[in-house]
């Protein structure tokens, strides 16, 4: 895509005509779609509009009927879950995907595995480079948790309350270093102070940390308030992109909108 | 995960394994038709030896259909290998024996199923051998459901398949100190002379009888989850046991249900299998067992239809490795089947856990 | 288990580190003890160390990754015909020796391959690593009981596989039921000759053989714990734990289990070496479905993941085997003989082992299925709504 | 140092009956006690598989080596003797197993008041414990192995040799190896004019090496041999190997293995298949040779050989048919086809320690097993036999059964001795 890489702004995620069909059923249909650097992105619709399966496919645990991404400038089409978050792809789960029986700092230091490097020989031997490398992981994930506003560091992860496993999820996510966060759906189930709170942390992970962001969300109020871009999903295709603002006063994205609230 | 999206990984991954593992599939069709292949030339080459082949394992397939529903019905309700089952099907052999040596003591040996005297005593006898054997396997196995996993239900897989072991050997022993360690014999009822005239194909009236015990059970209970409100029920609660419960499905009791009729087809299958065979003893559970289990994951283990074909191809891999490859390979060729259909097609050759689906592969 | 760890830093270093202390010079004490008391308790000791140290292996695969292997004995039998193929005369076509204690009557260099038993004990562990590898690679994607299944398959088809290897295509691999007999015996030969035991080992001292496995039983408890404690460690509980969300932090579900998987197996193997020289004798018959059941109940009744826990559950489930069962005919015969009833005097035990083994797993499990020792993380998944306490060494009981 | 250990006996012993033995307490508590206390006191041991299939046989065993003992009110001439029956099985196993034939083996080494060993019952558990008690030096006889390779050469390669790692023999058996029971089998064949064969066996060391034997003397004599299969114990039925078979139409089918191995299937589906016992000759071991094969097999058995290392109890000697007897009346059981070589093996032990203690005025291990070979011309209820050098039996004269009317009848007694030497 000439334009785009001659550009100015460098675009982290580009999705070129993903397509994703179930059987006959279309869930996706050719969505062209891009994030560029430092941005904070949002993708939103009516249920059932294909939202979660376009991002399922981001994150690799769906790969696309047809259409390819390119992240940071290298194809991940055909890459494993794994091979995307070493690729620099972090993520969040709607329904929290903690590991609940570890500790918060230990979710972080999972999440940072493949930034770190000890060996199996080297953590059996007790190495020093291997006890120097466990030492800063746990300095890290404590700045981290420091971060993300989290105390109870020793806690186990499912011990922790409903706002703070969010928070800690996405510790965890930023563990691994990534260029891009997928957020899915992170307010869900808050309370208005709690969901307050998350988005200002949304935004500082791009002033502070310098990422780029993908949101899902249903929290209008929250994808207003700090998204740069918003892309609108209906029946699958792509049926409004733009700022905030243009978006709110697009035709089709209201009729999207009432339209599912009419039949149900 | 919801059901839903449970659902949907699940299919997209099936996709996706189908689509990137297309060579390995193609690789493994085109072995299994290079063996077809070759056993078509050899029935070509000696059809009567074929076809006696293919009926031995046929008959001897059906037997082991029977056990794997039971290990199938279970499975697609509460997710559990029931180690347990193989034994309660040897216990029901040892049921059906006690029954005929106490009905039937010093009955005539091998006169063929006919008009004669004997005849109608020997249908009662079996009748009600088979019936109280049946019995007695559903109760026991739905005493076990109740004592050792009903309690465990919302522990890890892992507890209440230890108990599953812990009662596998339990009722081994319990056979063993019934029967004594030795081989014990069943009475010859059934004829084993040629049902078919002439005597290249050999089908015997102890295969008929199989087939005339199989064929009714496996209607009925295909008929019993289909139709029936009961059945209905128990794959409402194999598909979502809350949404089940929710419907005011009495879910415990559709378990224990499940385990009933499980039981009952033990109790059936071991009475047939001493009746068929002539011998039984305390451990055939275990390699039955075994050779059931590996039926029900042929055929895609949830999966009714699935447990009776996979029995039968067992039956039939059986015989046509005793036959032309040799006895002593035979249980690993079985093996090598379950292992690389595990490895080529997971969920079995009818995958689709259409009849009772067992849920997520995933649960933690 | 590393929250348990994080745990364990604050501990006292009393708490940290006298139990171990005490517990291995106990265990370096034991055959003075055993020989000063005349327990003769040795051998059976030497057996439930071997198990030990196969429990260690398993609970690699199911305690730490949560892997379900039903056929964890195929690993064994591989590491016992190791030392069996390559310290005995089996391969009598050829005469290899190498810093071997075999040695010919006739006094020739002896038939078949000789081979160090220092050296088959790391051969013998590469070894099944990569069988573990190799069976592992293909079925590590299936998920839980899919995965249990094909183990149970390969440690069905393994043990037969050498039954009938002694011609494959007029080749004898595994000399078939016969078995591979007359296996060398491990021994350190620079060892000056006051102490003869420890230069070929005997079977009449059998100290020799117990310190070997305890050192081997050592270092599996040391890797154990210190894989416990790394990064895999912390990949393996994720992977156990939510496997998407693990492929999302970047961590390879597949490697990771095939770690653990090689790991486990390489444990089985060395354990399965040590043994078949030991026992100097190997038969495919001795590893059977039984064998892997065995170990797995160990793992399980212990405390899946807690090695202190699955090194109990071995000592208690071998030691009722080898031990208890047996003890218990003599005591209902005893009870039996002074009450004067025929009945327990003549009653037969041992026909009821598997009913007495089969009614512990079913009550253990009914009654306290987290272990003797739980994990702290497989109690809190065993018992949702508690909350956290104790440690994985101390382990509360919360019953 | 001896000294020591026996103190250590002393209070394993009052601490807790340590060992895993089951012997004392039992039935025979009564032995032991004849008096005479100035004579030593010795120890012997049995070791068989108690539990699992074998059970009832190897209990009569047990109970024929008391008998034995009884009979000489406890005693072996001056010396007091203490029997201990061990357990080589283990319930998980359902068999024997090799480790706990070690441990058996280990744990009686260190014992010097043990001087005699009676056992094992498996060839595959003589194996282990040749070795271990070779280098304690305890005399072992055997009443039911027959692997030929534990003796002398014949069997795999750097046999026997390899079982004895002291250079000095000890171990001897008092039943006939199976080179000469392989030979009978074939010779039988040969005598009956049968000229193929098809061989089976239960892929078990005895059952796998007897049918060696066999092959190689059918062979010898010009025996077709149609093929060889070897079966799993553990299979529901053999329809299809028999459907096999028949189509090879051999004269015979040999089956060398043990009853456990489902022989009793086995025979039932040979017949199914439409081959009479009269039209295809069906040949066995002494494996088989049980009446629980009858009640197993029922008509199936009807017509089928069995040859056995041995005479069976009607052939026995007046010794032996008085023997049976008591045993019966005592123990209220029917002997076993071991049984007798069980009460054989337990009194050359004991006559053995009896010369042991004339000759040395002690009781040492050494003396014992001196005595066990220089066992000649013994007179017992196998007849009038001789240890030779390897430590088998002299004797060569085998039977064969046939199964006449539902009951194993003699059919024939050969000699083998020939056959044998122009085998080798």
């Amino acid at each position: 895509m000439p334009e785009e890489n001659g550009g100015s702004v460098a675009n982290v995620l580009e999705a070129r005509g993903i397509t994703k069909a179930f059987g006959g059923l279309l869930a996706v249909n050719a969505v062209d779609f891009d994030i560029p650097e430092r941005a904070i992105v949002s993708l939103i619709g009516p249920n059932g509009a294909g939202k979660t399966t376009f991002f399922n496919m981001v994150s690799g645990l769906y790969t696309p009927t047809r259409g390819r991404f390119v992240l940071t400038g290298r194809d991940i089409t055909k890459m494993k879950p794994h091979q995307r978050a070493q690729m620099g792809l972090g993520r969040t789960f709607q329904n929290i995907r903690l590991f609940g029986t570890m500790s918060a700092v230990d979710n972080v230091l999972a999440g940072m595995h493949v930034r770190l490097k000890g060996s199996i020989l080297g953590a059996v031997l007790k190495m020093p480079g291997v006890r120097r490398e466990e030492k800063e992981a746990r300095e890290k994930a404590h700045a981290l948790l420091d971060f993300v506003g989290l105390r109870g560091r020793e806690t186990f992860a499912k011990n922790l309350p409903y706002g703070d496993q969010r928070r800690l999820e996405i510790a965890r996510a930023l563990a691994s270093d990534p260029k891009l966060l997928l957020l899915d759906e992170p307010t869900a189930g808050m309370n208005p102070q709690e969901t307050a709170r998350l988005t200002e942390l949304i935004g500082r992970l791009r002033q502070e940390r310098g990422l780029s962001v993908l949101l899902i969300e249903h929290e209008m109020r929250v994808v207003m308030s700090i998204s740069d871009r918003v892309t609108v999903l209906d029946h699958g295709e792509k049926i409004s992109e733009g700022t905030p603002t243009e978006v709110r006063q697009d035709e089709r994205v209201i009729e999207a909108y009432l339209g599912t609230a009419r039949t149900g | 995960m919801t059901t839903g999206e449970a659902t949907k990984n699940r299919s997209g991954a099936l996709l996706e394994g189908i689509r990137s593992s297309s060579w390995q599939s193609r690789a493994a069709v085109a072995v299994v038709a290079v063996l077809i292949v070759l056993l078509l030339v050899q029935g070509v080459r000696d059809p009567g030896q074929f076809t006696s082949q293919l009926l031995i394992g046929l008959t001897n397939g059906a037997i082991i259909a029977l056990i794997a529903l039971g290990y199938t019905l279970v499975y697609g309700i509460v997710e559990l290998i029931n180690f347990a089952h193989g034994d309660n099907f040897m216990i029901g052999s040892f049921v059906g024996l006690t029954v005929l040596s106490g009905t039937l003591f010093g009955l005539g040996l091998f006169s063929p199923i006919s008009g004669d005297s004997g005849a109608a005593l020997k249908i009662a006898g079996v009748l009600i051998a088979l019936v109280v054997a049946m019995a007695a396997c559903g109760a026991i196995n739905v005493g076990i459901e109740r004592i050792a996993y009903k309690p465990l239900r919302n522990s890890p897989r892992l507890a209440v398949l230890i108990t599953a072991i812990g009662m596998s050997f339990i009722l081994q022993n319990l056979g063993l100190v019934w029967k004594g360690p030795a081989q014990v014999p069943f009475p010859d009822l059934i004829s084993s002379a040629n049902a078919l005239p002439g005597d290249t194909i050999v089908f015997r009236w102890k295969d008929v009888f199989v087939i005339a015990v199989t064929v009714p059970l496996l209607l009925g209970l295909s008929y019993f989850i289909k139709n029936t409100k009961q059945g209905k029920a128990m794959r409402a609660v194999a598909q979502d046991k809350e949404a089940a419960a929710m419907v005011g499905i009495n879910v415990n009791r559709t378990i224990s249900i499940t385990f009933l009729l499980g039981g009952i087809l033990a109790g059936a299958s071991g009475v047939m299998y001493g009746l068929f065979n002539g011998i039984t003893v305390f451990n055939v559970g275990f390699t039955q067992g075994l050779y059931a289990f590996t039926a029900a994951v042929l055929g895609g283990i949830g999966n009714l239809s699935g447990a009776v074909v996979g029995g039968l191809l067992i039956g039939v891999i059986g015989s046509m490795a005793d036959q032309y490859i040799g006895v002593r390979w035979t249980a690993i060729v079985i093996f090598a089947v379950l292992v690389l259909v595990l490895v080529f097609r997971p969920t079995g050759l009818l995958g689709d856990r259409s009849a009772t689906q067992g849920g997520g592969s995933d649960r933690a | 288990m590393s929250a348990a760890n994080a745990t364990g830093r604050g501990a006292s270093p009393l708490k940290r580190f006298g139990l171990p202390a005490l517990l291995i010079a106990l265990a370096l004490l034991f055959p003075f003890l055993d020989d000063g008391l005349g327990l003769g308790l040795m051998f059976p000791v030497i057996v439930i160390a071997v198990y030990v140290m196969l429990a260690l292996g398993l609970n690699i695969v199911i305690g730490f990754a949560g892997l379900l292997d039903l056929g964890f004995v195929a690993f064994y039998a591989l590491g016992a015909y190791v030392v069996g193929w390559f310290a005995s005369g089996h391969f009598n076509q050829v005469s290899i020796s190498f810093l071997s204690t075999a040695r010919s009557i006739s006094g020739g260099s002896p038939a078949g391959i000789h081979i160090s038993f220092w050296i088959l004990l790391i051969v013998a562990g590469a070894f099944t690593a990569l069988c573990g590898i190799i069976i592992g690679a293909p079925t590590l994607r299936l998920r839980g009981d899919y995965l249990a299944i094909v183990t149970l398959g390969f440690g069905e088809i393994i043990p037969r596989f050498f039954q009938n290897g002694d011609n494959l295509g007029g080749f004898n691999l595994t000399n078939g039921t016969i078995g591979i007999k007359s296996i060398d015996s491990p021994g350190i030969s620079i060892l000056p000759d006051s102490l003869s035991t420890w230069q070929r080992f005997g079977t009449l001292d059998l100290n020799p053989w117990y310190y070997t496995i305890l050192l081997l039983v050592l270092i599996t408890v040391y890797v154990n714990i210190r894989l416990r404690d790394s990064r895999l460690g912390r990949a393996w509980v994720s992977v156990r734990e939510d496997e998407t969300a693990a492929a999302a932090m970047g961590i390879n579900p597949v490697t990771t289990k095939l770690w653990a998987y090689a790991l486990g197996a390489m444990f089985g193997g060395v354990a399965g070496a040590f043994y078949g020289a030991f026992i100097k004798s190997i038969f495919p018959t001795s590893f059977s479905f039984n064998i892997s059941i065995l170990v797995l109940c160990m793992v399980i009744l212990g405390g899946m993941g807690n090695i202190y826990g699955v090194i109990l559950g071995a000592i208690a489930l071998q030691g009722i085997n080898f031990y208890l069962l047996p003890q218990i005919n003599d005591w209902v015969h005893a009870i039996g003989e002074s009450l004067g009833s025929p009945l327990l005097a003549g009653a037969d035990i041992p026909k009821y082992n598997f009913f007495i083994f089969g009614i512990i797993l079913v009550l253990m499990m009914l009654l306290r299925p987290e272990g003797i020792i739980p994990n702290r993380q497989r109690q809190e998944e065993l018992h949702d709504d508690s909350d956290a306490g104790g440690d994985a060494l101390g382990g509360t009981v919360r019953a | 140092m001896k000294g020591i250990r026996k103190v250590g006996m002393l209070a394993a012993l009052g601490v807790a009956s340590a060992l895993t033995v089951a012997g004392c307490g039992g039935g025979g508590g009564g032995e032991g006690q004849g008096g005479a206390a100035e004579g030593p006191t010795a120890t012997i041991v049995s070791d068989f598989p108690l539990q699992g299939a074998n059970r009832a046989q190897t209990e009569t065993m047990v109970n024929a080596i008391r008998l034995a003992l009884e009979e000489r009110d406890g005693m072996a001439g001056e010396v007091t003797v203490e029997y201990e029956s061990l357990d080589d099985a283990t319930a998980q196993a359902g068999q024997w197993d090799e480790a706990k034939c070690a441990e058996n083996a280990q744990s009686v080494a260190q014992r010097d008041e043990v001087v005699g060993w009676i056992g094992p019952f498996n060839s595959g558990c003589a194996a282990v414990e040749i070795p271990i008690l070779n280098e304690a030096g305890l005399g072992m006889i055997s009443p039911a192995n027959t692997a030929i390779g534990l003796t002398k050469p014949g069997g795999e390669p750097g046999e026997p040799e390899r079982y004895y790692p002291t250079g000095e023999r000890n171990y001897t058996r008092v039943i006939i190896a199976d080179d000469k029971q392989g030979a009978a089998g074939a010779t039988l064949m040969d005598e009956e004019g049968f000229e193929s064969v098809y061989i089976l066996d239960d892929r078990e060391t005895y059952g796998q090496g007897l049918a060696d034997q066999f092959e190689r003397t059918a062979e010898e004599l010009g025996i077709e041999v149609l093929g060889r299969d070897g079966i799993d114990g553990s299979a529901s039925n053999y329809r299809s190997l028999m459907e096999r078979i028949a189509q090879e139409q051999p004269d015979a089918i040999y089956f060398g293995g043990i009853i456990e191995n489902n022989a009793g299937q086995l025979l039932k589906d040979k017949v199914g298949a439409g081959m009479s016992n009269d039209d295809v000759a069906f040949i066995g071991p002494d494996g088989i040779f049980v009446d629980e094969l009858l009640n197993q097999a029922g008509d199936a058995a009807e017509g089928i050989y069995v040859t056995f290392g041995g005479l069976p109890e009607e052939e026995l000697s007046d010794e032996g048919q008085e023997f049976v007897e008591n045993f019966e009346a005592q123990y209220n059981e029917d002997i076993q086809p071991y049984t007798a070589y069980a009460y054989e093996a337990a009194n050359v032990m004991l006559d053995a320690i009896e010369r042991a203690y004339e000759a040395d005025g002690d009781v040492t291990r050494e003396g014992v097993l001196r005595e066990i070979f220089a066992t000649e011309d013994y007179e017992g209820v196998l007849g009038e036999w001789s240890f030779d050098e390897d430590g088998d039996t002299t004797l060569t004269e085998l039977s064969i059964q046939r199964v006449e009317d539902g009951q194993f009848t003699l059919d024939r007694t050969l000699d083998v001795s020939d056959t044998v030497a122009s085998v080798e």
